[in-house]
């Protein structure tokens, strides 16, 4: 893939970049999802920091609890009843132990279900580094750019990244 | 013991046999072919006779199939052969009745014991080093008769000596026999715990010279002075039965009993009342009662009259043993004294028990003396709920065997020359650790040149010997048994050996009639049996005539069916009814006061040996099961203890498992302190059986043995040692010693724990 | 019929000789531990006579009283095991399972009584001891918790046979080896359903009752209170 | 002075990559102290567990009382972390990535002596849960299953919280890192870019395991009581213990994370980071703590005392006055008079020699809880004449010496590997905000204040 960029040494430039591409997409045609932010840390309160839908990782959490309960309570009476053994009339299945390990596994299985969540929907494990990046963000520089730009639209682009105040402009291909 | 070992063991009875894999040196023992017919995990019961204390219990013994490593010709391998697993009471015995107490389950471990001699020995070593070389069978016998034979009569007798424990069966039969073909003097007989004081008394009072036998079972009140008599003394199984009985076994009537004694021992921690009296001073206490009794009329004047005519003052009815002049000489008080006698005349039947401490004092045989003339008094003589004495079945030489000299006697006869000793043989019995030291024991044998041993055991006697011809365990041969006492039946025990011997070892009997007929002449005439089973079916033959237990006519079939019920026995036989004082020779006894050795102001402390309830008078310290046992009273395992009372402790701050020392004026031992509630404050108390020098890796070099520091005080008219009359002093050592307890708490409620 | 065994301990016949302790030595291949062990409190054994003074000299008292397994009928040993080790067999006994054993020493801290008796180091018998091995009974390793089981063994052998013979047990066709050897015959052993056995008899005693009641373990063994010489019956 | 992203990255990049001598030999002196200890336990498989000084009645001691301290550390981090999350106190931000590692260590650590007490442990496995041939499960009542599920879930959830914040760090490192440990942090960082999908996804699943790991932490050590609870023993057997026993566990918890943020700050010279300000919030907690832990104390005994029942009054007397008083008394001092009046007082807690000499008796002291809740209980049951004592020989002392070397060990190991500070979660307190949005600014004050 391919992309221009640019490196912002200020969430403020850029913001300013992220507007100016934003408007810039319709004429210089290209996507608002070609459009790429890297950090490296998040910047929640400026706009370029919340380019994300809703998610329903919390729901999906609950509900991988409610399964892994569910699976520990009939994994404990299940064992028992089918492999009884001989206790001289003392209840197998009790209630209240029982209930403990459904406990912890609900608890277990909303762990679980939250760190796969976030893998599978932020995309990691990803060891190919084909994506868009620059290592340079690890020194607090902000990346803003476009992913597949039209070829005509490179130069303009590169002017108004500059223009937004970006410290470099630069070109990504893998 | 390393992880190998465990493993094999392992094998012999868990499931995990598989698991003990291949290479292991036992895997490569050869394998002997049987020589019993076996069905392994069938288990079969075989009839026994406990020898593990005089009271001759009836066993039944569980035998099963088993791998013994043995040798066979020189050769190691492994042997199936059936080997006794356990030990129980036979049920129809008349003694034990199914019973058995802790040492005759401990037996055992006598038969599978490690530190059993396993072959005949000769000395290689300097005498007493312990260092012997093995020999055959075949040396070995004819070593002992080439030394017999060179014996020169010196004057009336042969110099030779027979040393054996006190036996009540036909090995004492043959070896008076023997002796006597030889012509050498009657056996040496020697126990430490010893009844020659209340024999003596009893055949002064009763015509008997004899042990007593109580009917506990039908008694309503029972007085016992000092006597353990439900843990080592006489017959303890049978007691306990009784006991047992009479305390729940009859409904709506429980007994009453009452123990007096200065040290709370096993026996005494059941009684309903525990009485403290002034060591010795329990004949006085027993005349104090008799006293009330006869002032009081409470029992009719015909009994009161023959009863005591062996005690000084009786006629007049004991006019200065008044409760009050008791009182003051025995501690108890008199209002006490009154209740009780009034409480035993009137809930008859009453039994007076007495023995253990009391007889060994200075008075001990008038104290006996006192307790027999109350026993008559309270017409329990021969009474159900009374003292009977055990009728001996009819069988020819079992009359009352000569009486052979003390060993002090022998002792001293030998250092002066008196009685010259050239040859010794010992059987079972050891006075070097189990003698006071004035009676200079170990020296005295050490002059002997030629000491022969039968023993099964290297102990501190059979060590100085030159020559070990060891014995067969008492599972492994011919047993009989004619109890003394414990039952008011004759009965004679009988058993074949119950499992093939494990080692090279013969039974003892059997090798003197060996050595007999090698000896040849009037001995080998005297001794015509070629083994000793032969001579106990001749014995037991004269018993087929009258009724018993056993009906058979024929003398096969009587013979066979008397090893079957393991032994003969019959309530017919009946006994010479005692003679109560009639034929009263001698001046009558006065119960005195106790002599003690050492002053009160030097040597504060009345010392107490007793019979442990583990190891007895020692001969059981070699069984790891009683070692562990925990005693009951102080709960100790592999321990000797010195028991003091709580106050004295603090008064000398001295706490529980500090090592003190022991004094007398004969000697001196260390023993860590053990605080008992149950003991006077002027007495302290040490149970005999530990303090080894030399018996088997369990028992050597634990604890003292407090027979060293006693003084050789003796009950004057019989000569019997009087063990309970040694004064002490003990100090501090400043360390602690090694006391190692079962039990935690003292008491039930941990309030205590608030003070600790 | 189904069995409940159980047993009756008088302390007024017991004179803590201690017979019944040599006894389940000798059935049940206990080890002994030898005296260093022994003074590290490891020594086993699976029925011990309780010793307890009360009073202060000369007016002494002393209370024996034998404990065995008490084999609980909710026996707080049993839930804790992880390892269904220590579990209720059908005849209502404690049994313990030496091979599911893995040695967590929790029966042992549960169980009130403290009748629970653990292999701390490979026990150890000098040849030829190892000779006497009860045949019908496990020897313990290393890292195990070892009980009183009431003589499992003997009580299979007479079902068995009893089975064979085709006939119900008869009462006393058996007993525990402590109860067996008992010189005063203070222990009694039998059929708690059976509610004309001896057993039972006693267990409703006016004298009965049983170790710890207010634990609610209910035990199967009964005690007789000691009794006492002057309470009637000898007026 | 504010620092530049740059500089803060090679503040605490550099112990990755620059050792002293002294590392090296601090690291050798921990390494035999724990193969020590790794001998002693194999001495004790080999021969028994009769090497140690166990008896009986005592069949729990220093074992289980190492259990249960470990356990009791292992609280320092997630709980707190996490109910700093949750309240999202921003001072929190140099402290969590230290606090969750002890959780893992410690809970590792404490995790294997359920196995060194074991009569056989080469049998352990016999704990899990699986169809085996030997067609037996566990025993779901007892309260060692309890654990083996409570201690699993709790050792994986807090192992995830430990590494979700740091991918993006391990991202840093392999940015300016080059050779191996390009390669090695490339992979350990999962290829994280940092899109505001990612950082959004990964608040939200921190927001959550925080929400999640609350409870789970309260759990295992709840059960952890009740591995005693669940005994009729005289003592054990309290409703008080589970609630008694989350609080102590904090307690030691919050002490321990004192004691190695000292540590670090002098060794790894993070003074700048770790300011007092963050020593002084976590003494508050721990004097709350410490007043707690003063309450239950007093509300078990009060409650015995009152009830007045003889067994258990045995076994409160010999703490109060007997065999085992000197511990007891000693731990009191350790863990309330001590602390409690050094924490109060405003400037001696402000200064971090002060908070860690507050923390050190408490560690002592939490350790001396948990064995006088275990031996003096086991030693003095219902029945007087099974009444004993216990006495501790070398392998249990060289065990339990070796797990606080192993527990420094790790945690040295772990400066070398980990960024010990979250450095993205750092900067985020950094940041300056847009005039637009000045919402959180209130907190953010309040953790720059020197």
């Amino acid at each position: 893939m391919k992309a221009i960029y640019g490196l912002y040494p200020d969430p403020e430039s850029a913001q300013r970049a992220l507007n100016v591409l934003e408007r810039a997409g319709s004429d210089l045609g290209f996507k608002d999802r070609d459009i790429a932010v890297l950090s490296a840390e998040p910047y929640e309160e400026y706009g370029f920091g919340q380019l994300d839908h809703k998610t329903r990782m919390p729901w999906l959490a609950a509900l991988g609890g409610v399964v892994g309960g569910l699976s520990g309570w009939w994994f404990v009476s299940f064992a028992q009843k089918s492999y009884p053994m001989i206790s001289g009339g003392m209840r197998l299945v009790t209630k209240w132990p029982d209930g403990i390990i459904t406990y912890e596994l609900t608890m277990l299985g909303a762990i679980l279900t939250t760190l796969i969540t976030l893998l599978i929907t932020s995309r990691i494990p990803d060891w190919r580094g084909r994506k868009l990046y620059d290592p340079a963000i690890s020194n607090g520089k902000i990346l803003i750019g476009v992913t597949n730009p039209p070829e005509k639209a490179r130069d303009e682009l590169e002017k108004r990244l500059r223009a937004a105040g970006a410290e470099t402009v630069k070109e990504f291909a893998r | 013991m390393d992880r190998r070992n465990f493993l094999k063991i392992s094998a012999v009875g868990s499931a995990t046999v598989a698991l003990d894999a291949c290479g292991k040196p036992e895997h490569q023992l050869i394998h002997f072919i049987p020589e019993e017919e076996l069905i392994p995990g069938v288990a079969e019961w075989k009839p026994g006779v406990c020898t593990q204390c005089p009271a001759g219990c009836g066993l039944q013994v569980r035998v099963m199939e088993g791998e013994a490593e043995v040798t066979r010709h020189g050769q190691l391998g492994l042997l199936s052969m059936g080997l006794a697993k356990k030990l129980e009471g036979n049920p129809e015995h008349p003694v034990n009745q199914g019973r058995l107490c802790a040492w005759g389950q401990a037996g055992l471990q006598v038969t599978y014991n490690p530190d059993r001699i396993r072959f005949p020995l000769k000395r290689s070593g300097p005498r007493g080093s312990g260092e012997y070389q093995e020999i055959t069978w075949e040396e070995a016998v004819k070593e002992l008769v080439a030394h017999l034979s060179s014996l020169k009569s010196a004057g009336k007798s042969l110099p030779l000596a027979f040393l054996t424990e006190p036996l009540h069966d036909h090995r004492s039969v043959l070896i008076e026999h023997f002796l006597e073909a030889l012509g050498a003097p009657p056996a040496v007989r020697f126990e430490f715990f010893e009844h020659t004081v209340l024999r003596r008394a009893n055949e002064l009072s009763f015509g008997h010279h004899q042990l007593p036998t109580f009917d506990l079972a039908n008694a309503n009140y029972v007085i016992s002075f000092g006597a353990d008599f439900l843990g080592t003394w006489n017959s303890p199984v049978a007691q306990n039965l009784g006991y047992g009985t009479m305390r729940q076994g009859r409904p709506g009537q429980r007994g009453k009993f009452v123990q007096v004694e200065a040290r709370m021992s096993q026996t005494g921690a059941n009684a309903d009342e525990w009485v403290y009296a002034k060591p010795g001073t329990e004949g006085l206490l027993a005349l104090g009662l008799a006293h009330v009794i006869m002032s009081e009329k409470l029992r009719p004047a015909e009994a009161a009259s023959q009863a005591g005519s062996r005690i000084d003052g009786w006629s007049k009815g004991l006019p200065d043993h008044t409760p009050e002049a008791v009182a003051k000489m025995t501690g108890v008080e008199a209002d006490r004294i009154q209740r009780l006698a009034r409480e035993m005349a009137v809930h008859t039947p009453a039994v007076a028990i007495i023995g253990g401490a009391p007889l060994a004092q200075t008075n001990g045989l008038a104290s006996a003396l006192a307790a027999n003339a109350l026993n008559g008094l309270l017409g329990s003589v021969e009474k159900p709920g009374g003292l009977f004495f055990t009728p001996q079945p009819p069988m020819p030489d079992l009359a009352v065997p000569k009486k052979g000299l003390s060993v002090r006697a022998l002792s001293e006869g030998i250092r002066s020359g008196s009685a010259p000793v050239e040859a010794l043989l010992i059987y079972n019995a050891n006075p070097v650790f189990a003698s006071p030291v004035e009676w200079r024991v170990k020296e005295s044998l050490e002059k002997v040149s030629f000491i022969a041993s039968f023993g099964s055991f290297v102990d501190e006697t059979s060590i100085l010997s030159d020559l070990i011809l060891p014995d067969h365990s008492y599972l492994e041969s011919w047993v009989d048994n004619i109890p003394q006492s414990g039952t008011t039946e004759a009965v004679a025990s009988l058993a074949p050996p119950a499992m093939s011997p494990l080692h090279h070892t013969r039974s003892t009997p059997d090798v003197l009639l060996d050595v007999a007929q090698q000896l040849g002449g009037s001995v080998g005439k005297a001794l015509p049996w070629k083994t000793y089973q032969d001579m106990l079916q001749a014995a037991f033959d004269s018993l087929r005539s009258h009724p018993g237990s056993v009906s058979a006519k024929a003398a096969a079939d009587f013979w066979s069916e008397v090893q079957e019920k393991g032994g003969w026995w019959s309530a017919e036989i009946t006994k010479s009814p005692a003679s109560q004082g009639t034929k009263s020779s001698g001046a009558p006894a006065k119960v005195t006061e106790p002599q003690f050795d050492g002053s009160p102001q030097e040597y504060p402390f009345n010392f107490l040996p007793y019979a442990s309830l583990q190891f007895g008078d020692g001969r059981h310290a070699n069984l790891p099961w009683m070692q562990e046992m925990p005693d009951t009273i102080s709960t100790a395992m592999w321990s000797v203890w010195l028991e003091i009372n709580p106050q004295t402790a603090d008064r000398l701050g001295i706490k529980q498992g500090d090592l003190l020392e022991v004094a007398s004026q004969h000697g001196k031992l260390q023993a860590p302190a053990l605080i008992a509630p149950g003991i006077a404050p002027d007495v302290v108390a040490m149970p005999v059986g530990q303090g080894h020098e030399s018996y088997g890796r369990y028992a050597s070099q634990r604890g003292a043995n407090p027979i060293k520091i006693l003084a050789a005080q003796t009950e004057p008219e019989t000569g019997a040692l009087a063990w309970a009359a040694t004064r002490v002093k003990i100090t501090r050592v400043g360390k602690k010693g090694k006391l190692i307890l079962f039990a935690g708490g003292l008491r039930e409620w941990p309030r205590e724990f608030r003070h600790r | 019929m189904e069995h409940r065994w159980g047993m009756v301990i008088d302390e007024d016949r017991c004179t803590g000789c201690e017979a019944c302790v040599a006894a389940c030595h000798a059935e049940n291949n206990i080890a002994t531990v030898g005296d260093d062990q022994a003074a590290r409190g490891r020594a086993m054994h699976w029925i011990r006579v309780e010793r307890y003074y009360e009073g202060n000299f000369p007016d002494v008292k002393v209370k024996f009283r034998p404990v065995p397994c008490q084999e609980c009928s909710d026996a707080p040993c049993e839930p804790v095991c992880p390892t269904y080790a220590s579990y209720h067999n059908p005849e209502g006994l404690n049994a313990q399972i030496y091979n599911r054993c893995i040695g967590t020493r929790y029966c042992g801290n549960a169980c009130p009584y403290l009748v629970r008796f653990f292999n701390f180091l490979n026990p150890v018998w000098d040849k030829p001891l190892n000779l006497q091995f009860n045949p019908d009974v496990s020897v313990r390793s290393v890292g195990i918790m070892e009980k009183c089981t009431f003589c499992i063994q003997r009580i299979k052998t007479a079902e068995i046979k009893a089975q064979a013979e085709k006939r119900p047990l008869k009462e006393g066709e058996f007993n525990p080896a402590c109860v067996q050897s008992c010189p005063t015959e203070a222990m009694v052993f039998g059929d708690l359903n059976d509610p004309k056995s001896k057993v039972s008899r006693l267990s409703r005693s006016d004298r009965s009752t049983t170790l710890l009641p207010e634990l609610g373990t209910h035990p199967k063994v009964t005690y007789l209170k000691r009794d006492t010489w002057d309470n009637g019956k000898n007026a | 002075m504010e620092k530049t992203p740059e500089q803060i990255n090679q503040d605490l990049l550099r112990p990755l990559y620059h050792a002293s001598w002294r590392f090296y030999l601090t690291l050798v002196i921990l390494g035999s102290l724990v193969a020590a200890a790794f001998f002693a336990w194999g001495y004790q498989i080999y021969n028994g567990i009769g090497v140690s000084g166990l008896d009986r009645p005592v069949f729990w001691a220093f074992y289980i009382t190492d259990f249960v301290f470990w356990i009791g550390i292992s609280h320092a981090g997630t709980l707190i972390s996490a109910i700093l999350r949750v309240s999202n106190a921003t001072w929190r931000r140099p402290v969590t990535r230290c606090a969750e590692a002890i959780t893992v260590f410690a809970l590792s650590i404490g995790a294997m002596f359920p196995l060194v007490h074991l009569g056989r442990p080469w049998l352990f496995f016999w704990l899990i849960p699986y169809p085996s041939e030997r067609g037996i499960w566990p025993q779901f009542r007892s309260p060692l299953l309890w654990d083996f599920f409570a201690i699993n879930t709790y050792l994986i959830g807090s192992v995830t919280f430990l590494l979700l914040p740091s991918f993006p760090d391990f991202a840093l490192i392999r940015d300016r890192a080059s050779g191996w440990r390009k390669k090695v942090y490339g992979i350990a960082s999962l290829g994280w870019r940092g899109t505001p999908k990612q950082w959004h996804r990964l608040e939200m699943a921190m927001r959550i395991m925080a929400v999640a790991i609350i409870p789970v932490a309260v759990s295992v050590h709840t059960i952890v009581s009740w591995d005693f609870a669940m005994a009729p023993v005289p003592g054990w057997h309290s409703t008080i213990f589970g609630p008694y026993f989350v609080a102590g566990a904090i307690f030691s918890g919050i002490a321990a994370l004192i004691i190695a943020m000292a540590l670090l700050r002098k060794l790894l010279h993070l003074e700048e980071y770790l300011q007092p300000i963050h020593f002084e919030n976590l003494g508050k907690l721990l004097l709350v703590m410490s007043l707690l832990w003063f309450y239950f104390v007093f509300a078990e005994r009060l409650t015995t005392w009152y009830g007045n029942f003889p067994s258990e009054m045995a076994v409160f007397w010999v703490t109060q006055s007997g065999r085992f008083s000197k511990l007891f008394w000693t731990m009191v001092f350790c863990n309330f008079i001590i602390p409690a009046p050094i924490l109060a007082i405003k400037n001696l807690r402000a200064k971090i020699g002060w908070t860690v000499v507050a923390s050190i008796p408490i560690v002592v002291g939490m350790w001396l809880e948990r064995f006088l809740i275990i031996v003096p209980a086991l030693s003095h049951k219902y029945l007087p004449y099974t009444y004993g004592t216990y006495k501790p020989t070398w392998v249990e002392i060289t065990i339990t010496v070796g797990t606080f070397a192993g527990m420094g060990l790790l945690f040295l190991l772990f400066s070398r590997v980990f960024p010990i500070i979250s450095i993205w979660e750092l900067k985020l307190g950094g940041q300056k905000k847009p005039e637009a949005a000045p919402a959180l600014a209130s907190q953010e004050v309040a953790a720059e204040q020197p």
